[in-house]
């Protein structure tokens, strides 16, 4: 128990910091790098609180997905970091303070006002042989099929509204043209041209 | 199936339809061209043919009788429990056949001196006539209130499309003024609507509230009401409307327009709200004889013709709510009847002459450009006939008797005094004021020399003008001379009213 | 899990393929013919019409494991909902024709929406909800910025973007709370849960609570969480900005709907305050600051949030008068806005944006027909009768006076008092000044059809509001 | 013991502290696009402990369509960004103030 | 009867419409014959009615015409009351009207709006029997603006002289001020008696006495009172009283006909008569009576002085007349009614003859009106010489004239009425007041008369050569109507006083209370007959005031004529006194009009402009604006106040649910 308390503080110092230095650091990759870091934090304690299948998942989907399409945006704009060095907004101060009065609200509620209501201590025991990706695998296609579905939905909506908004058509550029593909016959394929022979001059 | 049965619809809905119909002709500013000239006619003639159907009413219309008449009633928004109801009594009655006896006026004034998008010109008109008809025969507090807002929109444009310099601060200061009055008395609709499950206003006359309640809505209608008359302190809007306003829209806003603040109180807050109404009547006369005589002393000063003629207006509605409020405060025979009754021949009258009034002015300001008094002076020289008939009407805005405008005064004043000497001391004080204001304008403008090479260059009223202002002036002296037959419809009524008016809601 | 479930989730299912339809149809186009691509979505959705009329439930019915609900409020909206997409669709097309940006993807994004927005209504648990949201919003951050040379287009959508995806990073966090005080996710659980055990009804469920009207009030556009709607509405072309402020508030009515009333109905006492306060401050800070505005999109944005305060007013109340009152009040709000925003297409042209106010000078001399349906639009945004604008505000005036809240009512027409000046503004340009711009207004004849109906609804509704009404009271009862 | 109130706590701190990054910064869209993507985790930190503490899976389950949908919003909030580089050559939140009043 | 009484009535207005509406088309002559068969036909059948009260004995007629109206109990009536005061007034009104009418031809040749002033004379004749044949007070109102009405038309109708207009215009204003009382006093009667009707009014006299009104909270006052006084004010109006007397010396901008018809003989007294018709009301109240009696004898008094520094013609007659409806008031503050209407109908014929005779004197003098200029014209003008000496002679009370009787007996009444027996001190001052004002003013009265007298028609020739040049008598359009003028005023009071005064003549029209009969009580001590009375002139310090006042004006006027500059220039402060009229007309139109438009002015530019417009109303919708301003400044346009703003929302909510809920 105590191991796996002091795992967790361990692992929420680390992620907590590396957030905010994900706030406050003035390299955008720096930051990229330091959210990175925090996922993989965040991967940890939900591993410590045996939710193995997201855990995995996390690392996977999002350091390796969506935190390389990041650094690759990052990259590729090829911000100028001088010059987006500078500058906290007018609003640093009251936001911050706002952030922690907004903390001390939650604070409140999870360990002054909520208790007893939310119920507190330990997560639900687990029964011997239980998988947690079998267990949300079998809810997944079965419950939440129409969700899924709409999952699918959302990720074919993100393709095309990637391809609309960023592919570009430059002069000159050399294209597929579908219609033309699908609609060619065999005749078109191959021209049989007929000349007369070259004379010799 | 009868006729009969119908004409209220049909003298609703008629103008309506034909507003439409113009629109649908379509405009061309060519004043000579046939277009135009078909559209004129056609605006002319639906005016006028509500106006012959509206003497139907009036000859159908049985004086004796106690309770609405030509009654229809169909269901509108059954979920709201809204009825399309409509009615008459001998409140409501002559407003409308005022209505319809001015609009062909109007239309004729603008025969051929509106120049620009006259199919829109005429069609705002037949279709406000069809609304405010709508407004006083409504009997379902939805459709009032429908008929009511709606009549707003061809106003505004009419001010704001056809007006003088200032029409844009004129027309909005007018919508956004009387639309402030109206939504609280709409708020006042939906919680008596609250209250009994419908917006039939008998229903609301039926339904028993407390003394809060009521004082609360009677300050909702008050608003309302008050802005529309207008009684002091929320008459501004008023001068400058009428002064931007084109003559046609200066003439319906005076004749008809003001009336439904009046009508509203006797037709809406008198009923619904008596002991509401009982516990304001000493303010609502306060504010009346305000009008009357603060109205009067600052008409005196005016430089500009339809401003004065708007604050006399002004002045000559605080005895319509004079005579309707001194109601608790008298008792007896020539009473509270009496004041009631003169506040609606005032109503009436003062449509007659206050229209005649602006049309004078148009005539006017058809000719010269300019409202100013005092780019005028000897005008009689130059334009006789116009100025006998100035002459008349200005004598009947000072309430002389045998003009209609002494009518309705001189009933209120004597009910008055039987409330207290000092209302009528106060009401009576519009004899000198009134006198004051209108004939020293008459004699600025009309008499003197001849002022300057522009009105030397005047020319005497045409035929058209002539019929319209001899028209007016024979109904003015007809209801001078002989009220009985208005006074007599609205008799009953108004004996039924005041008993009503007399038993507690608490 | 049945093959009952899929025909009643026919409408989406259908979509989802002719989406698909459109979306291969299109990559078969080119751009002279796009127009094929539009008539194509156009078939698609009167296909969808024909699916949603022959699935109209006459009952509530929830499927694949409640995620999914079919009820007439479900049905209504999303009627609504197809037929102001086909409207936007119409209205859209020719100008984007005429500023090349016609691309397919502005209907298979709009149709996506437009599938989002039905998950949405149709939603009976958060998560089905969440993605329905996410669906359309993502579809509507897309097509913010589908001008992709247009500066501030990419700026509106950027600030619509980070701020959706805070307001829903918020509407998660709430829903993460009501899921672990009630352990359900799915509306009528959670509704049970609550009534089973009234001590859940503390606390942590009112955080939950308070984190899902930030998304609620955000979808709406309601203050404080309106920031976003009058940059995107200026700063998105015009037919998205139609888009926009049409179907998806039939959508955000839903999701308010469903998870306020359906969902935590029980805790009315507290959402009703919270949601007092933001449709008060959205009516005055709306109608104040429309005021001042000097372009028309944006004015017609501030409009919206104030429209959108007398919504939430009507729901406040928590009665069946006030939902019946707000779902009337939305549908009604929607056809005049689609209205309005299709006369400013109208009157922009190639490489020219009618977007201010003065541009409507003179409108009635230049068209004396659509400057008059533009009044009708006006005046029953301002809730002048005879048009239907007045009728729901009378709805929800009516809602809150019957709940006692009188002085609530009187602040309501009040701020309509207000409001009614800017579009009172309106009509003044188009009748009092005279035209700066002489242009003759273009449009395809089907445009104009369709606009001067849509216009005309504002006033035969007005004049024949029962049958409407009292399908929604019916619908909500 | 740690449970539930502790995971709620963090959950709590990085939903607040990505609130803030995104008051606080003025200088580049991409980190206000990292704070979404911690304030989506601070959710999922919720959710997770939520269904932990009720052995529910579905809180899981909600999480998995949320990396989804995160994934999804990071496409699209990135092909924005790219399309807003594009065309004003600088992704300084302080500059994006065309639309305003 | 009836039909007599409606062609009455009617004649005079239809001749007004078709010289007014159609006089182009029936030319001068046309309307002058018009107009003149219409009053004549009126005149004729007015004598006929008299004649049939008077000798065929025909009572009283009260007659409903129609129903103007009837609401609430009350019933609005027109209809005709003709009794012997009416058929009275009816003659004079009928008669003086005719012959101004033809005088008129004479007068009016050569202006252009002749036929329109043909027309406003005769309705002027329509609008005073509608007045005075009146049996109820509605109609009485009418009539009573309506002759207001045809007034100021008349003053003004010469439309482009300024002091026309303002005169008219004033001559309105200050009647409406006395219509203003009036139109009060007819609602106290009907406050008090629910009618309008004079017999019902009259019939519950007694009753309304008894009564009281709280005008000012806490004072009751008899009803009576209140009511009588309100329409005195009516009757100061219209019969000039002062202070309300100012329009009377301005309205002579009018052309002279209407001098002599309206400002003279009838117009002005429908005050007199009116009060004389509510007899039965006065007699009810002795405070009213009080009133009525210190207001017309300072009117007496004081009038007749001013006419002595007056230069202008018609003016001196103007004042005059005001000075001798100062003696009716007091008549008829003194419940000697009678003497009030035989004064009234004297007056008539001698000052409608003044009137026209002066008019002549005018038009021989190309329309030079200032009497400095005059002098001598008694050779050049025969006839209206001797008219005038005539009416003069008649308005001073020379023995045997119609003047003489009417006067002479009015004094003796008020010396003798009920005042005079009056224990309280107030009576006793009352009396001495009005008595010595009727005295003194006999004097005034043959001081100024005869003043204007001399100075006109003898003593040299001051006018220029040119007018001197053209000097002849008047055509007969006009010196008939004089000469038939000057027979009345010569003998009419050798016939009527004994009748009229003493023979019951009025019979119920007027009644009097026994107390308060000073006529009936003269009759037998002083009053033995005409003849008699013209015998014992001596015995009357009347006859001896009179003769002084003629021999006075022709001391200074004619023999010595630097006499009066000396005085003036000795005693200018009461010389400036009169002549400015006792600063009436500052007090009018400086004070009050001044003030009203001042007032008016504040009003407008302060009330409704400042304060409701430019504060509430502009001021409001400004502050919308302004608002609407600062508000759109939290839209900075900045994601980071966006974000901001939605977390303090939230925050609030969160902050709420905790602490506060």
């Amino acid at each position: 128990m105590l191991f796996q308390t002091i795992l967790f503080y361990t692992f929420a110092a680390v992620m907590l910091g590396a957030a905010l230095g994900v706030v406050f650091s003035r390299n955008p990759v720096h930051s990229v790098m330091l959210l990175v870091l925090t996922f993989f934090q965040a991967a940890m304690l939900w591993l410590l609180a045996e939710a193995e299948f997201l855990a995995i998942v996390l690392v996977l989907v999002y350091v390796g997905a969506v935190m390389v399409l990041f650094l690759f945006v990052v990259m590729m704009l090829d911000v100028n970091i001088e010059a987006a060095k500078r500058g906290i907004s007018r609003l640093a101060v009251p936001g911050i303070a706002i952030a922690l009065l907004m903390v001390v609200e939650l604070m409140q509620l999870i360990w002054l006002r909520g208790k007893g209501e939310v119920g507190s201590g330990g997560f639900a025991p687990t029964p011997e042989g239980y998988s947690n990706t079998k267990a949300l695998g079998s809810v997944l296609y079965t419950e939440h099929v129409f969700a899924f579905e709409m999952a699918a939905v959302i990720l074919l909506l993100a393709i095309i509204a990637a391809i609309t908004l960023t592919m570009r058509k430059r002069p000159g550029l050399k294209v597929q043209n579908i219609a033309e593909q699908v609609a060619v016959q065999a005749k078109d394929r191959v021209r049989i041209v007929k000349m007369d022979a070259e004379k010799k001059q | 199936m009868e006729f009969s049965q119908y004409i209220l619809s049909i003298l609703i809905w008629l103008p309506i339809a034909g507003g439409v119909l113009l629109l649908l002709i379509g405009d061309d500013n060519d004043v000579m061209s046939s277009r135009a000239g078909l559209m004129r006619i056609v605006a002319l003639a639906v005016s006028v043919l509500a106006f012959l159907i509206s003497i139907g009413l009036y000859a159908g219309f049985d004086n004796a009788a106690v309770g609405m008449q030509f009654t229809e009633k169909v269901s509108w928004v059954t979920a709201l429990n809204v009825f399309y109801v409509l009615g008459v009594d001998g409140i409501s009655a002559p407003l409308i056949i005022l209505t319809t006896f001015i609009t062909p006026l109007v239309i004729i004034a603008g025969w051929d001196n509106i120049k620009s998008r006259p199919a829109q010109y005429f069609a705002a008109f037949l279709i406000l006539e069809g609304l405010m008809v709508g407004v006083f025969c409504a009997l379902d507090a939805l459709l009032f209130y429908v008929f009511w807002e709606a009549m707003l929109i061809p106003m505004f444009l009419i001010i704001g499309v056809w007006g003088g310099e200032r029409r844009v601060y004129a027309t909005l200061k007018f919508f956004l003024y009387t639309f402030l009055g109206s939504v609280l008395m709409l708020v006042a609709f939906i919680y008596l609507y609250g209250q009994t499950g419908g917006f039939d206003l008998f229903g609301f006359m039926a339904a028993p509230l407390s003394l809060t309640a009521q004082k609360l809505v009677f300050v909702a209608f008050l608003i309302a009401f008050a802005v529309k008359v207008p009684m002091w302190p929320v008459h501004t809007w008023l001068p400058d409307a009428h002064v931007e306003a084109p003559t046609g829209g200066s003439v319906i806003l005076a004749a008809i327009m003001l009336k439904m603040g009046g009508y509203g109180f006797i037709r809406l807050s008198l009923p619904i709200v008596p002991d509401g109404s009982e516990y304001f009547a000493g303010m609502m006369i306060a504010l009346s004889l305000i009008a009357v005589v603060y109205i009067g002393f600052v008409a005196l000063m005016q430089k500009d013709m339809k401003k004065l003629i708007a604050y006399s207006s002004i002045a000559h509605m605080g005895f319509v709510t004079l005579g309707v409020f001194i109601l608790w405060s008298v008792s007896g025979d020539a009473g509270a009847g009496l004041g009631m009754v003169g506040a609606m021949v005032q109503m009436i009258s003062h449509g007659l002459i206050s229209g005649a009034m602006f049309l004078c002015v148009g005539v006017l300001y058809d000719r010269m450009h300019s409202r100013q008094i005092a780019d005028y002076g000897g005008v009689a020289n130059t334009m006789p006939i116009f100025a006998a008939f100035m002459v008349l009407f200005a004598m009947a805005n000072a309430g002389l008797p045998g003009t209609s405008g002494f009518v309705g005064e001189f009933m209120v004043i004597i009910a008055s005094f039987k409330a207290n000497f000092w209302y009528a001391f106060l009401a009576a004080g519009t004899l000198i004021l009134g006198a004051a204001y209108t004939l020293w304008m008459v004699k600025r403008v009309v008499y003197g020399e001849v002022a300057n090479d522009n009105v030397a260059a005047l020319k005497d009223i045409n035929g058209r003008e002539f019929l319209v202002l001899a028209i007016l002036a024979i109904s003015v002296l007809i209801v001078g001379l002989w009220p009985a037959p208005l006074v007599d419809m609205m008799n009953v009524t108004i004996e039924q009213l005041i008993e009503q008016v007399g038993q507690t809601k608490l | 899990m049945n093959l009952m479930d899929y025909l009643i989730a026919a409408p989406e299912i259908a979509l989802l393929g002719l989406i698909c339809v459109v979306l291969v149809a299109d990559l078969f186009v080119d751009n002279e013919n796009r127009v094929r691509t539009f008539w194509l979505s156009i078939v698609s959705l009167a296909v969808l019409l024909a699916v949603l009329n022959a699935t109209a439930p006459d009952a509530r019915s929830v499927v694949f494991s409640g995620s999914y609900v079919s009820d007439p409020l479900s049905q209504i909206l999303k009627v609504g909902a197809v037929i102001f997409v086909a409207i936007s669709f119409l209205y859209a097309r020719d100008y984007l024709r005429a500023n090349e940006i016609h691309r397919g993807e502005f209907y298979t994004l709009g149709l996506i929406g437009l599938l989002g927005m039905m998950v949405m209504m149709s939603a009976n648990s958060m998560l089905t909800m969440y993605l329905g949201l996410e669906t359309l919003a993502l579809s509507l951050y897309a097509l913010v910025a589908i001008d992709r040379d247009n500066v501030t287009s990419a700026e509106s959508a950027m600030k619509y973007f980070i701020l959706g995806a805070i307001a829903s990073g918020c509407l998660l966090y709430g829903i993460s709370w009501v899921y672990g005080v009630t352990g359900s996710l799915q509306f009528h659980e959670i509704s049970a849960a609550v009534s089973a055990d009234p001590s859940l009804n503390s606390l942590p469920l009112w955080f939950g609570l308070a984190f899902l009207i930030v998304g609620i009030g955000f979808k709406f556009g309601a203050v404080p969480f309106h920031m976003w709607l009058p940059d995107v509405y200026q700063g998105a072309r015009t037919p998205i900005t139609l888009y926009i402020a049409t179907a998806p508030k039939l959508a955000a009515l839903a999701l308010t709907l469903r998870i306020l009333v359906d969902g935590l109905g029980a805790l009315h006492e507290t959402w009703s305050a919270m949601i007092m306060v933001i449709a008060v401050l959205s009516l005055l800070a709306g109608n104040f600051i429309a005021i001042a505005q000097t372009n028309i999109k944006r004015m017609l944005g501030y409009s919206t949030i104030a429209h959108v305060g007398f919504i939430l007013l009507a729901i406040f109340v928590g009665t069946e008068q006030g939902n019946a009152a707000a779902l009337f009040y939305t549908l009604t709000y929607v056809v005049a806005a689609a209205g309005a925003f299709g006369i400013i297409i109208l009157l922009s042209r190639r490489g020219y944006e009618a977007e201010n106010l003065t541009d409507f000078k003179g409108l009635n001399a230049r068209s004396p027909w659509f400057a008059m349906m533009m009044m009708f639009l006006m005046f029953s945004m301002a809730g002048v009768p005879p048009f239907v604008g007045f009728f729901a505000k009378l709805n929800a005036i009516s809602a809150v006076v019957d709940s006692g809240y009188t002085a609530i009512a009187v602040l309501m027409v009040l701020a309509s008092v207000v409001g009614a000046y800017y579009y009172l503004r309106v009509i003044w340009y188009m009748y009092f000044e005279e035209a700066e711009d002489k242009a003759v207004l273009q449009a395809s004849t089907d445009t104009k059809m369709v606009l001067s109906l849509n216009s005309l609804a504002v006033l035969a509704l007005g004049i024949v509001p029962g049958w409407l009404l009292a399908m929604c009271i019916q619908i909500l009862g | 013991m740690i449970g539930l109130e502790h995971y709620l706590t963090l959950a709590a701190m990085l939903f607040v502290l990505s609130v803030a990054g995104i008051i606080i910064n003025r200088r580049n869209l991409i980190l206000l696009l990292m704070c979404v993507e911690l304030m989506l985790l601070a959710v999922n930190f919720n959710f997770v402990a939520f269904s932990r503490y009720l052995g529910d899976e579905t809180g899981q389950v909600f999480v998995f369509f949320i990396l989804t949908v995160a994934a999804a919003e990071a496409a699209i909030g990135l092909a924005i960004l790219v399309v807003l580089f594009r065309n004003r050559r600088s992704i300084a939140v302080k500059e994006l103030n065309t639309l305003k009043g | 009867m009836y039909n007599y009484y409606l062609t009455i009535v009617l004649a005079p207005l239809a001749a007004a419409l078709i010289a007014g509406l159609a006089g182009k088309q029936i030319g001068r002559a046309g309307a002058h014959w018009v107009t003149i068969l219409g009053v004549g036909t009126s005149c004729v059948l007015s004598l006929l009615v008299l004649k049939n009260m008077f000798w065929g004995g025909a009572g009283a007629e009260n007659i409903s015409v129609y129903t103007w109206a009837v609401t609430d109990g009350l019933r609005m009536e027109v209809g005709f009351l003709v009794d012997r005061l009416t058929a009275l007034m009816m003659c004079v009104v009928t008669f003086v009207s005719l012959m101004v009418h033809i005088y008129t031809i004479g007068y009016m040749h050569d202006d252009p709006g002749y036929q329109r002033f043909f027309s406003y004379i005769s309705l002027f004749t329509f609008s005073m029997l509608m007045l005075v044949m009146s049996n109820n007070f509605l109609q009485l109102f009418f009539g009573w603006e309506a002759v207001g009405l045809v007034s100021y038309l008349l003053i003004g109708f010469w439309f482009k002289k300024q002091t026309a207009m303002f005169a008219n215009l004033k001559a309105f204003l200050v009647n409406r001020v006395g219509d203003f009382g009036f139109i009060l006093g007819i609602a106290g009667v009907v406050m008090f008696t629910g009618s309008l009707d004079y017999a019902t009014v009259f019939g519950q006299a007694d009753a309304v006495a008894g009564q009281s009104i709280e005008v000012f909270s806490g004072t009751p006052w008899n009803a009576m009172t209140v009511i009588c006084i309100l329409l005195f004010i009516g009757a100061m109006g219209k019969s000039a009283q002062a202070p309300l007397h100012v329009w009377l010396p301005d309205s002579m901008e009018g052309p002279t006909p209407i001098s002599a018809l309206i400002h003279a003989a009838t117009m002005v007294t429908a005050g007199i008569f009116m009060v004389a018709r509510m007899s039965p009301l006065f007699e009810l109240s002795t405070t009213a009576l009080g009133f009525v009696i210190i207001i017309g004898a300072v009117t007496a008094f004081f009038m007749g002085l001013l006419g002595i520094v007056q230069n202008d013609i018609k003016r001196v007659v103007a004042y005059s007349t005001l000075s001798q409806l100062g003696y009716m008031t007091v008549a008829l503050g003194a419940s000697a009614y009678s003497a009030a209407i035989f004064h009234l109908m004297t007056h008539a014929f001698f000052k409608a003859l003044l009137f026209l005779a002066a008019g002549s004197v005018i038009i021989a003098m190309h329309h030079e009106q200032d009497i400095r200029k005059m002098g001598g014209l008694k050779k050049y003008m025969p006839i209206t010489y001797w008219t005038s000496l005539i009416g003069s002679l008649a308005l001073i009370g020379f023995p045997g004239s119609s003047g003489f009787f009417s006067k002479d007996l009015l004094i003796e009444a008020v010396k003798e009425s009920h005042w005079h027996d009056g224990a309280s001190m107030g009576d006793q001052v009352t009396y001495w007041i009005a008595y010595l004002s009727v005295l003194l003013g006999v004097f005034v009265t043959a001081l100024y008369s005869f003043r204007m007298f001399f100075l006109v028609f003898h003593g040299e020739e001051r006018m220029d050569a040119e007018t001197k040049s053209h000097l002849h008598e008047t055509p007969a359009v006009v010196t008939v109507p004089l000469i038939l003028l000057a027979i009345p005023s010569a003998i009419i009071g050798w016939f009527s006083a004994d009748a009229v005064l003493f023979g019951g003549f009025f019979g119920d029209a007027i009644q009097v209370k026994s107390v308060h009969d000073a006529l009936t009580g003269l009759n037998g001590t002083f009053w033995h007959g005409p003849a008699a009375l013209v015998m014992h002139i001596y015995a009357s310090p009347v006859f001896y005031l009179a003769a002084l006042g003629v021999i006075a004006a022709w001391f200074l006027y004619l023999k010595r004529p630097d006499i009066p500059a000396t005085i003036k220039d000795k005693f200018s402060g009461i010389y400036n006194l009169l002549d400015r009229k006792y600063y009436f007309d500052d007090l009018w139109i400086k004070g009050f009009a001044g003030v009203g438009r001042k007032l008016g002015q504040f009003l407008w530019e302060k009330g409704d402009q400042l304060i409701i417009d430019g504060i509430l109303v502009n001021g409001t919708a400004k502050t919308v604006g302004r608002l609407a301003g600062v508000m759109r400044q939290i839209q900075t346009g900045y994601l980071y106040t966006y974000a901001f703003a939605m977390i303090i929302g939230l925050t609030a909510l969160l902050g709420w649910l905790i602490w506060l809920r």
